[in-house]
């Protein structure tokens, strides 16, 4: 039987737009199959980058389709690092509470979730800046 | 190639709306689409059946909180079927049981409304 | 029903290891099902540059994982454009001769046939240099 | 992720490889390995099932070009079954139906060889 055994590095680049949501997608899903997690995993850590690229087109980009979205994967010992940066609007995640679901849906808000589901559903999620790009990085332990 | 693909059927007083692909930021202003043409049509009675949903992103759940108010000001509601486990974990996950109906079928779903008249 | 416009360019870049080659035929694939090629048409596309970046990792990195190949993507209005870079050892395509497919087995030569699938299943297929990058370029006509 | 998986079944005194997954530059080092040890066990007789290949490239290819002469030179072959049309039209372009024998089922491929004697 031979295993595959992804050299890392491995990057994608795309425009961000919401066209290139399923491309994103194929390429996180051949990664982690190939890492060995379990479908229902690989589902989640599909969903957080989803949700951390729409934010990227919808508010660091206003829906242009004219920035860069850069993703880029590496495996440490046991750790699935999922690195995403951008060009657009200046982000503190700091400025962003922790929504309170309860709260959410009494003020029934329509927005706000996405953020929420990156942390439930990685391990490690944490906002930077690099080199005058934004950043996100999240971690998915290897099972 | 469809990604998404909305499709709306009368069943009685209740529109029932089979959902297929994969919803998210691009393809959830379709689904928008169909419940504002719903609001227009005075059809507040909505089964979603998710049979063939194969994924949703927070997009997509914003839509139904987006127009479950105004169902259910009219004497309506969404309603949820035919969800597989995943999908239904997401929705589990944000606390939509407590806000929303699910149903394994969707004529269960649908009946729900008749009782109420 | 909902059309997926992909926004190119898109572009995945890799390190040198047959271990990738998964990756590069799950992105290829993904794209090409978007611009809406039957399946046997997405086959052959996959096979040509499954083929080019194999050359890649055995003829210009002489299969060492530190290598770089990076796969761009674009579309015209009626051409798929898949350019495949890498700064290996300088190729020159001149000086590989078309082989004659009924010497070839006379021969019975194991290896030689990359070159031969590539322009067989690709409409355009042209080596050249790109700023000190060796550089193929692909090209199937849209459905 | 098993991306390739090869087998080894004796049947009568012909050896049968079922060849699975994605056969690659990454993965043909195994079916390699696996000619050399027939090679080293004497059996010259192979048949190739295909029936769960999903692909293959000219590394793949490439193997049964560098076995087949030396299965031939010792009274045996090198037969391939049960290929899909996907993974056919390759050895087709190729030109391999002129120096190989294709067969439906792998049972028609192993009798070939008891009629040889
Ligand atoms: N990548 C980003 N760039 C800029 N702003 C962001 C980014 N991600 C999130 N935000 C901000 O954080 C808020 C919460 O994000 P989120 O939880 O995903 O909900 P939503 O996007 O639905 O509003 C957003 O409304 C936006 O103001
Ligand atoms: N990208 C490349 N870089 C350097 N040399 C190459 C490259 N691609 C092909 N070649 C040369 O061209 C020859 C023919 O390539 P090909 O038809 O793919 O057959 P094979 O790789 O099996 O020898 C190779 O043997 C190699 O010498």
């Amino acid at each position: 039987m031979s295993l595959v055994e992804l050299k890392f590095p491995l990057e994608l680049s795309v425009k961000s737009s919401t066209d290139n949501l399923s491309v994103i997608r194929d390429f996180i899903k051949s990664t982690a199959l190939s890492l060995g997690y379990s479908n229902a995993v690989i589902g989640n850590i599909i969903l957080a980058v989803d949700e951390a690229c729409t934010n990227i087109i919808k508010h660091a980009y206003k829906y242009s389709h004219t920035g860069d979205i850069q993703i880029e994967l590496n495996r440490t010992t046991d750790k699935f690092v999922i690195t995403i940066l951008d060009s657009g609007i200046e982000f503190d995640s700091k400025l962003i509470p922790e929504p309170d679901i309860k709260e959410y849906y009494k003020q029934r808000r329509i927005g706000g979730l996405g953020m929420y589901l990156m942390k439930k559903m990685m391990d490690e999620v944490v906002y930077s800046k690099n080199k005058n790009k934004n950043q996100v990085k999240m971690v998915k332990y290897l099972p | 190639m469809a990604d998404f693909n909305v499709n709306l059927r009368g069943v009685g007083s209740v529109s029932v709306i089979d959902v297929k692909g994969y919803l998210d930021a691009h393809t959830a202003p379709e689904l928008e689409n169909m419940f504002s043409k719903l609001i227009v049509d005075k059809q507040f009675k909505v089964v979603v059946n998710f049979d063939q949903l194969n994924y949703i992103s927070s997009a997509g759940l914003g839509v139904f909180m987006a127009f479950v108010e105004q169902m259910r000001d009219n004497k309506g509601d969404i309603k949820f079927s035919n969800m597989n486990d995943s999908v239904y974990n997401i929705f589990d996950l944000l606390g939509f049981p407590v806000l929303y109906e699910f149903y394994k079928d969707e004529k269960e779903a649908v009946n729900k409304f008749s009782n109420l008249g």
